[in-house]
């Protein structure tokens, strides 16, 4: 791909991007939120056309009109948002469009050999007549990826293929994607963790600003160098924790304390505690149970037994409303879903959890709204065009600040949540403003709340947690504390349960 | 603001003028004979001599015969004048009614109707065709050959013979009630004036023939009076139907001085409408005695006359014939009943007569009484 | 909440590459420091009020000779479509919390006679009053139970409370209309006037007003607006979306029982058949007024332009003289083309 | 295309809360990590069988003397029932692919009265078959078109058709039923028999056998499927998501035209009234057969057996000697019954 250029509107995404792949090669594709790896990906995948510029497959000028196209050109992609049909099944979303026929008829037996094979293959133990939305979100990706697969793509494209991906899945994936290389197919990868980069790619590319900055084999360009054309020219700071106010937190009287939290067979038996200042960590495989302590304490899932006490005092909470009012609070897993309305505006999501407190009688204080948005925006520095842009439009990392300033907007009308629970804080989030987001998280602690944070990626969840539960099963196995914790591939053995 | 003062320069009919050739015209229609001829030009038999003597209702009673009642729809007095006095007079006979249908103006419904009444094995079948006389000809067909003895309702169904596929039909006169609606209008307005006329859209003969005895009166009793709209409507909205339509007649028509309409229901928008652009003098005649137009002329309302059916006299001989037919009695292949002209000073007393129960509450105290 | 979330994320995305690009366009235009009020002059959004201008000049032009422009005629319009209008401002919450209310037309019939018959049996049009809000409430209850907590998709719910209504208004009534002679009763709902004004006007100006201020206003109407857009994220912000999807019903199913009220004041009757179909002219009315038929956003007035835009309408071609088949087949056209062209690319 | 899947979103969300705590309690009883093939048999699945069933029984005792089992009656709800079958296969793949189309009873309409019309001027059945066909084609690519390419919603569009098929009908009609005498048609469609099985049923028959095989084993049906569920999902996924919802508009109106031929056939007339309402009917039929009336999900069989119990109801309730409203009352009861047993927790 030479020269190429993209705009939507008058607004211009890619304005002249170079990208070249080798034969058999792994090429890293590189850049922040709304860098426009996506964008240039679904033009190679025909879903978008570009305004200028080449794209050449083996040579051959093309232009794909319709992911058809690009299909029969033998480009294969696994989508970043995915490209899958909750109510079929396993194997019909992977041969979805091109099922095995036999006398005009699809041939499902067929249909369902083959996927078993490619599962296998890929060492997913997936059953394909299962229905996708019977699955929890893990099984899709790896559904995504053996739909990609099947097609015996000669480019295949992997958009953050990980983003989702339990450890174990993960290295899976890479042996996979080593495989591939041998068969000599090209692989696109696009992520935003430095450490897979290095482990899987050859080479490398860094688009900014919708232009190539950088290229090259992974092996001569420094990570120092990528991580500045990725963010620019800034320096990244790491994260800065001021002193712990409060140093003697586990001594000190608990905000929040859980004690035996069972919820169906997802979460059994759970007890902790989390003091002021504390940033509490929740490691874990997939379906360990993470998420629906989160929910749980937040009132969207049902508590089968135990107690939840915040500032000593035992609280029912029947719904989230309970929970906000309690100043128990949550930034779910989904943005895109749970966190936002993505057709509404800044603003608009901006406000919604403290319009009961905006009021000047029974009608909102629009004025006052404004103003306290303009707050947040500067306070979070959200970078949005103004607060009547539709979130949708934001890139990924923008929308998962308004998510949590949110909540912070709570505090301005006079209920600072004492609970800050999240949940994948920095899924799909560019490296920049992870660290934004982790710096922030650091800030809230230190006003006093508690914080609840689960994360997958384990070198995150370290430079931030005070203390890590990992959980197993739905139940708590192990508790560290920081200074137990040796390194990143201590968490992750004792997350994987090898020790 | 041209409309605003219309409601007073153009009152379209001078009240106070010499009734007497109006109400002679309507008097001798009510004392001659009924004016319509059969479906086959039969002359109607008086319904009066359709009787059952008490050893032929015993010998019925005998039998154990069991009715369906097929409707086309339900929800006006008509039709629920008639399926009273068939219930009333099956229950005389010890006939038992297995089947009560309503088509609610489908007649794809009715047909489906008439057939799943077959199934109870019917021994008589009352019904009414007039919704599609050619579509429910096979529905009806079945009937005859499965035995069942038919009565129509106003007209048979199509290619259907007397005495063999049929038992008698029995009608009212639609045309004559034109005829009275058109004296009664003239009357209204002193001979002089624009009419409108609300017809119904699909041409059953029941509609075809109330609408020509309106029309040809006006024209060849009325020189002086002309329509100047006339429009279709096919429901089931007939009251908002009714009243746009009416609406926009008295705007294009500053000088409309009255509406005459099939049934009462479009007229009850008409009357709607006229109250609405405060035209009070607005004069509506209409087809069958229904609660509010009724109302509307105790109160000395919009309604200066109504020409109403006698369904519950028509019920009470359908069900009689259809006794005819059990006992194997021969009968007449066609009886109209005759329309009965209905003003104020008499709308109690018809009430009485033609529904065979007290007329409402809100009737007597709108009228005094 | 698996499914879900990825057909809502990627619902949105299908919903980007379009609409996105010109108004991104429009964004970047002018400096991001100055969030003014965004560039929200895309005639688009006011097609129903390009559209009803419009066909008001053409219809002043050729019927001028048939009356069209007398006061009369106008007021004629004004109280024809304001029982519609007062549903319409319903509906426009019911849309946009992304339910439907199919159920209305049928409330409206079935509260004119209960209205009627308890007032003819008690003498009260207080009572009358009662029993009709009773009927809509009762209606309103087991509609928002069946949606908002069994969770039975509201098309259906409301399709078989059309039928449920309905019929028990048929049966009460015996299919037979039920006059109504308390005048007080009349001239408050839809017969009488206020100074020069109609009642149903005052009715009408009402049911816009309010609905505006707590659309905009207040919490209850963000909230609305939230859960129509996206119910899960509106529930993890704390709305209590069922309670808000129930509220919605209910409200429909009161104002449908009042609308049902001016039926009866208006025509002086209870009868089963006022607001028959009313409900597609309701749906027909939001949707041209600009709010989605899928939620998220709502405009209580272009539904009332919407409605009175249908009135219109059909008061132009009856004074034109044509056929019904002939309205029917324009109001569809209308209709497509209206739509088509409020569409946001 | 955006709006069906924003509505398919709403559907999911509406769905969520409560029924996600419940359904991952299932999840929950099998071991995280081997997520094997779910336990299918689920009673609800089959819900509408059930439920016929148990009417079927009831009628059969409690209507024995009043001929419910004769062979006649049986064959009479068959007769009944076999022209909704038939829409009802067709409305099965617009309702999967999240679309709805309200226009088919007054396409049928058009087609009964085009067909006896060319019928009465040609003196020709097959000419005047190719007029209906050409009916539905005709109006299948409008409703196509509109929908897929210029991304109106479905629910309005074919309402919008609706208004114009059924006024186009009787306009052409002038309101007139139009006799057929051509026995050759009216044998074939609807009025006559193929040994003792009425042509209607064989056409039922037909239609549900192609519709099952069409649904599940094509490509085309997997596609309606994938559409339905997700459409951006699907276009990601290489299916022509635009074609296949024209396509699946186009069917719907074709098939509408040979019900309307039915209609013609068995009532030997054309008249604008056949199929009045029939959407309605075709819906109910279609989600009580367990189809989503939020896509991507579709049974033909479910659908055919879920017109056959409506029609079953009807037939029951006349022969119990109940009245029409109260019909209508017991059927909405029935179906919001039906639709909330059939309902997922
Ligand atoms: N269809 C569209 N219409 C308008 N703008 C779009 C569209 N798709 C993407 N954009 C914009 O283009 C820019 C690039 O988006 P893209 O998705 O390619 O970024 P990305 O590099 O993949 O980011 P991420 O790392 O968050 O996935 C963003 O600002 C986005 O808002
Ligand atoms: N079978 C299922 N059906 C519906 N939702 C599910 C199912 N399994 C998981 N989920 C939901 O999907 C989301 C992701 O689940 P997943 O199993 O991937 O857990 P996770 O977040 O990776 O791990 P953890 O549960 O430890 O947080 C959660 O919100 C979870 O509640
Ligand atoms: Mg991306
Ligand atoms: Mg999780």
């Amino acid at each position: 791909m030479t020269g190429v250029r993209k705009a939507f509107g008058k607004f211009e995404v890619l304005r002249g991007v170079d990208l070249e792949v080798k034969r058999g090669e792994v090429h890293a594709l590189l850049g922040g939120n709304g860098a426009g790896k996506s964008t240039l990906m679904k033009i190679l995948q025909g879903v978008h056309t570009h305004d200028a510029g080449r794209v050449e497959v083996d040579g051959q000028a093309v232009e794909f009109t319709s992911p058809h196209d690009a299909k029969a050109a033998g480009i294969g992609m696994v989508f970043q948002e995915f490209s899958l049909i909750p109510s079929l099944s396993v194997a019909r979303n992977i041969f979805l469009g091109r099922e095995p026929r036999r006398f005009g008829l699809t041939d499902d037996a067929t249909m369902i050999r083959k996927s078993t094979e490619i599962l296998d293959r890929m060492g997913a133990d997936i059953e394909p007549r299962t229905v996708l939305s019977d699955l929890p979100v893990g099984y899709w990706q790896l559904t995504e990826i053996a739909k990609a697969l099947s097609l015996d793509a000669r480019i295949l494209i992997m958009d953050e293929p990980t983003a989702s991906l339990p450890y174990h899945e993960v290295e899976q994936l890479f042996s996979l994607i080593d495989r591939l290389r041998d068969q000599d197919i090209s692989v696109i990868y696009i992520s935003h963790r430095m450490a897979e980069i290095e482990r899987v790619a050859d080479s490398l590319t860094v688009i900014r600003d919708g232009r190539t900055v950088l290229t090259g084999p992974v092996a001569e360009v420094p990570s120092a160098k990528v991580v500045e054309s990725i963010v620019g020219s800034e320096i990244l700071h790491g994260l800065k924790r001021g002193e712990p106010k409060f140093a003697s937190t586990r001594s000190s009287a608990p905000v929040l304390s859980i004690r035996g939290l069972t919820s169906g067979h997802r979460v059994q038996e759970v007890s902790f505690d989390v003091a002021a200042g504390e940033v509490l960590g929740l490691a874990g495989l997939i379906g360990s149970g993470r998420t629906e302590i989160a929910n749980c304490l937040f009132g969207i899932e049902r508590m089968d037994a135990g107690q939840v006490f915040l500032d000593g005092r035992s609280l029912r909470i029947r719904g989230p409303q309970d929970a906000i009012d309690a100043g128990i609070v949550l930034v779910p897993e989904d943005r895109a879903q749970q966190g936002l309305v993505l057709g509404h505006t800044v603003r608009t999501n901006l406000l919604l959890p403290s319009l009961g407190k905006l009021g000047r009688g029974p009608l909102i204080d629009d004025g006052r709204g404004s103003k306290l948005c303009a707050g947040l925006m500067s306070r979070l520095d959200i970078r949005a065009s103004a607060l009547n842009e539709t979130v949708g439009r934001l890139s990924g990392g923008n929308q998962q600040k308004v998510v949590i300033s949110k909540w912070l907007g709570l505090q301005h009308v006079g209920q600072a949540p004492r609970v800050l629970i999240l949940d994948e804080p920095t899924k799909g989030v560019d490296i920049a403003t992870k660290t934004e987001i982790m710096q922030l998280v650091l800030d809230i602690a230190d006003t006093g709340a508690a914080i609840i944070v689960i994360s997958s990626e384990l070198e995150e969840l370290l430079s931030v947690a005070d203390r890590v539960l990992v959980l197993r099963a739905g139940r708590i196995h192990e508790e560290l504390d920081r200074s137990d914790i040796a390194d990143e591939e201590a968490l992750q053995l004792a997350v994987q349960g090898v020790n | 603001l041209v409309a605003c003062s219309s409601a007073d320069s153009s009152t379209g009919a001078s009240k106070n003028c010499d009734t007497k050739p109006y109400d002679d015209a309507i008097a001798a229609y009510s004392s001659g004979a009924v004016l319509g001829k059969g479906p086959y030009g039969e002359t109607s038999a008086d319904a009066g001599t359709i009787e059952l003597t008490a050893e032929e209702v015993e010998q019925i009673r005998q039998m154990k015969a069991t009715a369906a009642v097929v409707m086309h729809f339900s929800g006006d007095s008509w039709s629920n004048a008639q399926v009273a006095a068939i219930n009333k007079e099956f229950d005389k006979l010890g006939v038992r009614i297995v089947a009560k249908t309503d088509a609610q103006a489908d007649p794809a419904k009715q047909f489906s109707d008439i057939e799943t009444a077959l199934a109870a094995k019917p021994d008589v079948m009352v019904s009414i065709p007039s919704l599609d006389t050619t579509a429910l000809a096979p529905a009806y067909r079945k009937a005859v050959e499965q035995g069942v003895k038919l009565v129509f309702m106003e007209n048979p169904a199509k290619d259907f013979k007397a005495g063999s596929d049929y038992v008698s039909v029995v009608a009212t006169d639609n045309y004559g009630a034109g005829v009275l609606g058109a004296h009664q209008m003239a009357r209204a307005l002193c001979g002089e004036g624009e009419v409108g006329v609300v017809y119904h859209a699909a041409e059953a003969p029941t509609n075809v023939l109330r609408q020509k005895g309106f029309e040809e009166t006006i024209a060849s009793d009325y020189p002086d009076m002309k329509v100047v709209e006339s429009k279709g409507f096919l429901g089931p909205d007939w009251k908002g139907e009714g009243s746009q339509t009416v609406n926009a007649w008295l705007t294009k028509h500053p000088d409309l001085g009255g509406v005459w309409c099939f049934f009462d229901a479009p007229c009850e928008g008409a009357i709607d409408a006229a109250r609405s652009s405060g035209r009070n003098d607005l004069a509506v005649t209409t087809v069958d005695l229904g609660n509010n137009v009724a109302l509307d002329m105790a109160q000395d309302g919009f309604v200066k006359g109504i020409a109403a059916a006698q369904p519950y006299q028509q019920g009470l001989t359908e069900a009689t014939l259809a006794g005819y037919a059990l006992l194997g009695k021969e009968a007449p292949p066609f009886v109209e009943l005759p329309s009965v002209p209905v003003a104020r000073d008499d709308v109690a007393e018809s009430w009485t007569k033609i529904y065979d129960v007290e007329p409402p509450s809100e009737l007597t105290d709108a009228l005094g009484q | 909440m698996t499914t879900q979330s990825r057909d809502a994320q990627s619902a949105h995305q299908e919903s980007t590459p379009g609409a996105n690009a010109e108004s991104l366009a429009d964004d970047r235009s002018r400096p991001p420091e100055r969030p003014a009020l965004r560039a929200r002059l895309d005639w688009r959004d006011y097609a129903i009020y390009i559209g009803f201008a419009v066909v008001f000049c053409l219809f002043a032009i050729f019927l001028r000779d048939d009356g069209f422009l007398n006061t009369n005629n106008l007021l004629n319009i004004a109280r024809q479509t304001a029982i519609i209008v007062v549903m319409a401002v319903a509906g426009t919450f019911v849309i946009a919390s992304a339910q439907i209310d199919l159920s209305i037309g049928a409330v409206a019939g079935l509260s004119s006679v209960v209205v009627a018959m308890t007032i003819a049996s008690t003498g009260s049009a207080a009572i009358g009053i009662l029993a009709g809000l009773g009927v809509g409430a009762a209606v309103g209850i087991v509609n928002g139970t069946l949606v908002a907590l069994l969770r039975i998709p509201s098309f259906l719910v409301t399709l078989a409370m059309l039928g449920i209504a309905g019929g028990i208004a048929q049966w009460m009534s015996n299919f037979q209309p039920v006059p109504i002679l308390d005048t007080t009763f009349t001239n408050a709902f839809g017969s009488g006037e206020i100074g020069p004004a109609p009642t149903l006007l005052v009715w009408a100006a009402l049911a816009v007003g309010v609905g505006v201020v707590v659309l905009n206003k207040t919490r209850y109407g963000r909230q609305v607006l939230a859960t129509g857009g996206n119910a899960v994220a509106a529930q993890f912000s704390g709305v209590r979306t069922r309670r808000i999807t129930f509220y919605v019903l209910l409200v429909s199913a009161v104002v449908a029982s009042i609308a049902g009220m001016l039926y009866a004041g208006r025509l002086q009757t209870g009868r089963y058949q006022w607001g028959t179909g009313d409900e597609l002219s309701v749906i027909a009315a939001v949707v041209l007024g600009g709010t989605s038929l899928f939620g998220g956003n709502g405009r209580v007035v272009g539904s009332a332009v919407g409605a009175v835009f249908i009135g219109l309408i059909n008061n132009g071609l009856i004074l034109a003289g044509t056929d019904v088949s002939q309205q029917i087949i324009i109001q569809g056209v209308i209709i497509i083309i209206a739509v088509a062209l409020a569409k946001k690319k």
